[in-house]
């Protein structure tokens, strides 16, 4: 499987010819040669999907582990060094269809929506940096492989969010998503030295003696690889750039802070799943705390924002929220089932990625067709765009949980899992995933259906958007559709043995019933164009409201503190001491030299007879002591 | 002739050259010359070094040579490298090369200010090729003097200042360094001047390493921006032309760090088993103190000079950690921040030159005007900031990776505080470039600007190349320096995992 | 006959010391000039003394004496053709006050 | 013992030295300065002719006496510097170079003293013949002046060239 190389360098080669000669090119040529190159990509990702799935299964039920090209890029020490090459294994093919899927979609899509846009070509290149950054990063060989890949879709993530340069608050989005996450990355950082220095190794199966050393630091150096994840998959309380990076292109945020890099976190946190489950199940379970945490806390601001990128971002911090909790909710004891989780996640993951991608992607023909992010500028748009319509629904019901949609299954897993952890997470996670039906078809009604905003509408009619953008839609949505089906327990599950994924009634039921009673709130609420329920509630606690529109200020208290403590207590004072102290002290010396030279200065004074004064009295000082000294 | 003699014999023809010429043309003709010959000697030295290697070459220096120039006190004029050495070289020749390209429409008396720029680069060349200890201090000094001319004639702002203040403090460093090596020689018992000779010899007594460790170490971290040695550095580079700061950050700097290993540290290992902690606290001070210090400032040349302390910081930081990682990392660092400081000083002239002004709080958009200029600078702030594929990636976390192999509490505590920098320094690369790059522009004036000329764009395009080059590819310079560091570091006696 | 050559070297340091406060004290360029002859001539009657007390058979110290006068003569030209100069210029001889001899 | 003339006169002649030189560079008025310089040459002059250097004498007396001396008044004259002898330096300054020359003469006289140099007579008082003078003066061999005769030539060339070069009106 020697080819799937080329899955890596294909779009770092399209990247570097549209990056230095793309401004050569006109828009439709750069255009095509970033969409054929990840088409090709994707081709080459099913293919090598395909070619390891079919692949016998080892003796003991696993699929191997390939690592079909490995190099040394870096050397520190003998054991420790950064090596470059491409892993496969269920979970990074898994991601490799994911990513490329996605990709490809939101490549042809952005040639309707990207259209006649300055910069076509740089963004054409940004995203092939991207898809090649985190293809690396899934296919990582090792630790600090995935660290590396990982800074790049930072810094491609930052190019991209920050896109429209000319804007301020894209600018300052760009800004906050790459610090934010940058601070998290120093916690992975030193949680991978941790994690080579004590086991020994960068790699991801590390030798028994170096686990043997290395298992006392583990669940610190897991956990501090997590802040990492947690900053990139926006856990609570890092998640306060993901929203703002909504000021990106729609097909970015589809790509980027939806499907792919988001998920990055619940990537690295499966990657590293057995050594969790075996040597550090405390951290795995902080990890369950801080997902569910953060799936409710993002679900219940979700439900009163009004942009509907910022709903859409809000939704994913809560679905990656049910996937951490997913993985965190694993236990080793029963090491099948106990790993049920795991499989749940990584499905949710799959499935979130299409529908999620395919929600920005309609929310994106949407703005394209009323020129805004507010919903009070939409409503009643079914008329006027069938198409992105149903693409849009279908997503909502999948996103809900409504079978026979692919979140269903997925999210029924993650229930299941919950429920044999305790059922108070279960129950916590059923309430979370009824907010989730809430919010969306709070957000789908107030789009499609609701108060129409006649004048504007009048003023400039929405319209449908062009096949370049339709028909990505229709694809995710296909995929939507019947993705819950594909038997996902046969290729990724916790210890690698085949799942047969079977539903659990109860918790089906009961999930299924609380999200049509949350559906059926929302359409009572939100469906008509008079919404009196939602204004009275909203009258009712308006300190609640207002809160959780301000999404419970917690860019507020970021904002305190670096600005007021780090800018303002540390920097300045620094940059004072700096100018007044330090190089006070020195000025202070050069003063101290010329003052001294001032005070002797009249001994030169050019008088060639005092000259010879001194020069006289020196003789006779120098006479008198060779006289005394003999 | 020994071929490393060329390294002197280049810039000293170039001087020569220079004397003659008569027009501008004339002047840049030579500069060009020397420049590339200095470029292509120093590639053909790499490879050669490289394939000496490759064929089991095992002496520490190789292409040594020795003619003695002053009997009585020892002093040889001897020059040898090793993988240190030529990777220095090779920066100071690309940074010469560059820095010739990024002062072409220098005015006025360009041929003077090239004059003292080409005795600035003989200084470096032949501090780097030196294994004696008063040669190298010669070149040292021959290095340290053209800045006073260089900053206080051809600089901006208060360059008198900033050039008397640079000069005075890197004298007063280079008074201790004096003390340091005359107590060196006599410890050794003034036998020899030669570096190996005295490091084989081994037998400084200790209590004359402790007294003369500090000297040594203080007065090449003067250069190397020791905290609180550091103030000259954000006036003298925020003065400088564009293309001694360029030399001065990229190169001169690193003649700190260089020393403070192969002298202080090679020489002396005792006294730094003494002294090592307390200048770890220092340069750990440094490190997250001029990145802070960057945060709030607003001329480009002094947020670019504070990160400088900050990463030079870095470089004796990795130094003192004394592992044999950290010290290739430190070599990197060196390495790298020389390219991507150089890049970096090299692009604020160029919008200098163009806008008049530096402060942040008056430039806007200029992605938009000077789209070239721009991009570069995004370059020039993700190596800074550590992005991988770039430079600064692979030696930070060389340096990190080699810090953390200490495993008592007092280098891990250091360890950790010296990586946030490198959240710092993300946080003032990306103010400025957001704050400079992007956005639309509000002065009118400035729109009428124009992008970068040829010249310019050969400077920016070979440091970005040589920045992507060691990033992308930094195995066998890694592997390099490892092989030479090694000596060294094994004479530190302490842990060597 | 009997003078010791104590009793020139005594006249010389005398002359010398003479010559030398007198250089200390003297204001006017022709007065220090003069002061000037005086070491000069202490010196001259030194070398002779020797010469003659020392080694009656050479004659070096009374050549030397010799050249002295002949150097004491130029130096003495030149002084003074410099004086009249700066006399011309500035009206004034006074040592204190010449201190501005570039063009 | 028995004293010569020679000695009354040396003595004399010494004693006149002594106060003149100290009188050319005490007293207020230049011409008397140079008066009593004139009388130090003539002593000076004397001492040659005692120790037998007749011809030293001779130039002493006609260089010195007759050309430079008459130089010197010369230039008073011309430039009337007569007026500001009289300006004093600061008192200060004035008892430092007091004492310092002060401390030299006691320093040079206590060194001459204490070294005891027994040279007593000299043995025969003659005169040296100008015609050894003259044949040292222009031979090449050991002991012999030419070259440094020459020089002294060269040397007062240039000074005389150099004198009328400064002196001349522009």
């Amino acid at each position: 499987m020697e080819y799937t190389i080329w899955i890596l360098l294909l779009p770092v080669l399209s990247f570097l010819l549209l990056a230095l000669a793309g401004m050569k090119m006109s828009h439709r040529v750069s255009g095509l040669i970033g969409t054929v190159v990840l088409g090709a990509v994707a081709v080459l990702s099913y293919m090598a999907a395909f070619d390891y799935f079919s692949l016998p299964r080892q003796a003991d039920g696993t699929y191997a582990t390939l690592i079909p090209w490995n190099a040394e890029w870096l050397p520190f020490t003998g054991s420790l060094h950064i090596d470059m090459g491409v892993l496969l294994d269920p979970i990074s093919v898994m991601m490799l269809v994911v990513i490329t899927t996605v990709s490809f979609m939101v490549h042809i899509y952005s040639f309707g929506y990207m259209k006649g846009e300055r910069g076509f070509q740089r963004y054409y290149a940004f995203l092939s940096l991207f898809t090649f950054s985190m293809l690396g990063l899934v296919v990582a060989t090792n630790i600090f492989q995935m660290y590396v890949f990982w800074e790049l879709v930072g810094v491609s993530s930052y190019l991209l969010i920050g896109f429209y340069y000319t804007k301020p608050e894209a600018i300052a989005a760009s800004k906050k998503a790459f610090i934010v996450t940058r601070f998290a990355d120093l916690g992975f950082l030193i949680g991978i030295l941790i994690y080579g220095f004590y086991v020994g190794t960068f790699s991801f199966t590390p030798t028994e003696t170096g686990l043997m050393q290395g298992a006392m630091m583990l669940p610190l150096a897991l956990g501090l690889m997590f802040v990492g994840g947690a900053g990139k998959s926006a856990m609570f309380p890092l998640h306060i750039w993901l929203p703002d990076a909504m000021e990106g292109p729609t097909p970015v945020s589809a790509l980027i802070h939806a499907a792919t890099m988001v998920v990055a976190g619940v990537y690295q946190v499966a990657r590293m799943f057995p050594l969790y489950i075996a040597y550090a199940p405390d951290t795995l379970h902080i990890v369950a705390y801080v997902g569910a945490f953060t799936a409710f806390y993002a679900a219940s601001v979700a439900c009163v924002q009004s942009d509907i990128k910022r709903v859409l971002a809000f939704s994913t911090i809560s679905q990656i929220g049910f996937m951490m909790v997913a993985l965190g909710v694993c236990t080793g004891a029963p090491s099948h089932e106990g790993g049920l989780g795991y499989m749940a996640s990584m499905f949710h993951l799959f499935t979130h990625a299409m529908f999620k991608a395919l929600l920005f992607l309609g929310a994106g023909c949407i703005i394209h067709a009323v020129h805004s992010n507010e919903m009070s500028t939409m409503g009643g748009l079914r008329k006027y765009m069938p198409v992105t319509h149903i693409t849009f629904l279908i997503a909502c019901l999948a996103i809900s949980g409504i079978p026979p949609f692919s979140g269903f299954f997925s999210k029924d897993e993650i229930l299941t899992a919950c429920f044999a952890f305790s059922p108070v997470m279960g129950w916590i996670m059923t309430l979370i995933a009824g907010m989730t039906a809430f919010y969306m078809f709070r957000l789908y009604y107030g789009i499609f259906w609701g108060r129409e905003n006649k004048e504007l509408h009048a003023a400039h009619v929405p319209h449908e958007s062009p096949l370049s953008m339709t028909f990505p839609l229709m694809v995710l949505a296909a995929i939507t559709c019947v993705a819950g089906f594909i038997p996902f327990g046969h290729f990724v599950t916790g210890d690698g043995l085949s799942y047969d994924i079977h539903l659990d009634a109860g918790v089906a039921t009961t999930s299924c019933v609380v999200a049509v009673v949350a559906i059926a709130l929302a359409t009572f609420m939100y469906a008509r164009s008079e919404q009196p329920v939602a204004d009275a509630l909203a009258r009712r606690f308006p300190k609640l409201h207002r809160a959780a529109y301000r999404r419970f200020y917690m860019d507020e208290a970021w904002l305190f503190v670096t600005k007021r403590i780090i800018f303002r207590c540390v920097s300045r004072p620094l940059a004072w001491f700096d100018r007044h102290v330090v190089d006070g002290f020195m000025n202070f010396l050069a003063w101290g030299a010329n003052a001294t030279g001032e005070e002797v200065q009249p001994m030169q004074s050019g008088r060639i007879q005092s000259y010879v004064m001194w020069f006289m009295a020196g003789i006779i000082v120098l006479t008198l002591m060779l006289l005394l000294c003999m | 002739m020994n071929i490393l003699s060329l390294f002197v014999l280049i810039p000293a023809l170039m001087l020569l050259g220079l004397w003659a010429a008569r027009n501008l043309n004339q002047v840049r003709g030579v500069m060009v010359t020397g420049a590339s010959a200095l470029l292509v000697l120093s590639v053909w030295l790499t490879v050669a070094y490289l394939q000496a290697r490759g064929a089991g070459e095992t002496a520490e220096m190789l292409f040594t040579d020795s003619v003695m120039w002053y009997a009585p006190l020892h002093i040889c004029y001897s020059v040898g490298v090793d993988g240190i050495s030529v990777v220095m070289l090779l920066l100071s020749a690309i940074i010469v090369f560059t820095g010739t390209f990024a002062s072409w429409k220098l005015k006025p008396l360009t041929k003077e200010y090239f004059l003292w720029f080409t005795l600035l680069s003989t200084g470096v060349f032949g501090f780097f090729i030196s294994t004696d200890l008063f040669t190298m201090f010669m070149f040292y000094e021959v290095a340290l003097i053209p800045m006073y001319l260089l900053i206080g004639v051809w600089g901006s702002g208060r360059k008198e200042y900033a050039a008397m203040k640079l000069t005075l403090m890197l004298m007063g460093g280079s008074a201790f360094l004096l003390i340091g090596i005359l107590g060196i020689y006599y410890g050794a018992g003034a036998q020899t001047m030669d570096v190996l000779e005295i490091a084989r010899l081994h037998n400084i007594p200790e209590e004359m390493q402790r007294v003369f460790f500090p000297a040594v170490f203080l007065g090449f971290g003067v250069l190397g921006a020791l905290f609180p040695f550091h103030t000259w550095s954000p006036d003298g580079h925020a003065s400088a032309p564009t293309a001694v700061s360029m030399l001065h950050a990229g190169v001169l700097m690193k003649l700190g760090g260089y020393g403070c290993f192969r002298v202080a540290m090679y020489l002396m290992p005792e006294g730094l088993a003494m002294w090592g902690d307390f200048f770890l606290v220092l340069t750990t001070i440094s490190v997250v103190y001029g990145a802070f210090s960057a945060v709030v400032q607003t001329d480009l040349k002094y947020i670019n000079a504070y990160s400088s302390v900050s990463h030079c910081g870095l470089v004796l930081f990795a130094l003192l950690m004394m592992t044999r990682t950290s010290c290739t990392g430190a070599i990197l660092q060196m390495l790298s921040h020389g390219l991507m400081t150089a890049l970096f000083f090299a692009l604020i002239g160029m919008i200098y030159g163009r806008t008049h002004t530096r402060d942040v709080r008056e430039l806007n958009g200029l992605m938009k005007i000077m789209p070239f200029l721009a991009v570069g600078y995004v370059l020039a702030g993700l190596a800074n900031l550590g992005l991988p594929g770039l430079s600064g990636f692979i030696a930070e976390m060389t340096v990190f990776v080699g810090s953390f192999e200490h495993t008592d509490v007092f280098h891990r505590a250091c360890t950790i505080i010296a990586t946030t920098s490198i959240v710092i320094t993300a946080v003032y690369i990306l103010r400025v470039v957001g704050k400079i790059l992007y956005g639309t522009c509000r002065n009118p004036e400035h729109l009428k600007l124009t992008d970068a000329t040829w010249d310019e764009r050969v400077a920016v395009i070979c440091l970005v190349v040589c920045v992507a080059g060691l990033g992308l590819a930094p195995w066998w310079v890694s592997d390099t320096i490892s092989l030479s560091v090694e000596p060294i570091v094994s004479q530190l006696c302490v842990l060597n995992p | 006959m009997e003078i010791n050559v104590i009793c020139y070297l005594l006249v010389g340091a005398v002359m010398l010391f003479a010559g030398v406060y007198g250089f200390f004290t003297r204001r006017n360029l022709l007065a220090t000039l003069i002061s000037v002859e005086l070491m000069l001539n202490a010196a001259n009657i030194n070398f002779a003394a020797f010469n003659r007390y020392l080694f009656p058979g050479a004659l070096e110290g009374h050549f030397f004496t010799l050249f002295g006068i002949a150097v004491s003569a130029a130096e003495t030209a030149v002084g003074i053709a410099i004086m009249i100069n700066v006399y011309r210029n500035v009206r004034n001889i006074q040592t204190d006050d010449i201190s501005e001899l570039k063009g | 013992m028995e004293i010569t003339l020679q000695q009354v006169i040396f003595g004399i002649v010494a004693l006149m030295m002594m106060v003149c030189s100290v009188l050319a560079v005490t007293t207020g008025k230049i011409l008397r300065a140079a008066t009593a310089l004139l009388f130090v040459l003539f002593g000076t002059a004397l001492f040659y002719f005692i120790l037998g250097y007749t011809y030293l004498g001779a130039v002493q007396l006609s260089v010195y006496a007759g050309g430079i001396v008459v130089l010197y008044v010369f230039s008073i004259l011309l430039t009337r510097s007569d007026k500001n002898m009289n300006e004093r330096i600061p008192r200060g300054r004035w008892f430092a170079a007091l004492a310092t020359t002060l401390a030299g003469l006691a320093l040079t006289v206590f060194l001459l003293l204490g070294h005891g140099f027994a040279l007593g007579g000299i043995p025969v008082m003659q005169e040296l013949d100008p015609a050894v003078i003259g044949e040292a003066l222009i031979g090449m061999g050991k002991y012999q002046f030419v070259l440094p005769f020459e020089a002294v030539s060269v040397l007062l060339l240039a000074c005389m060239v150099g004198a009328i070069l400064i002196a001349r009106k522009h």
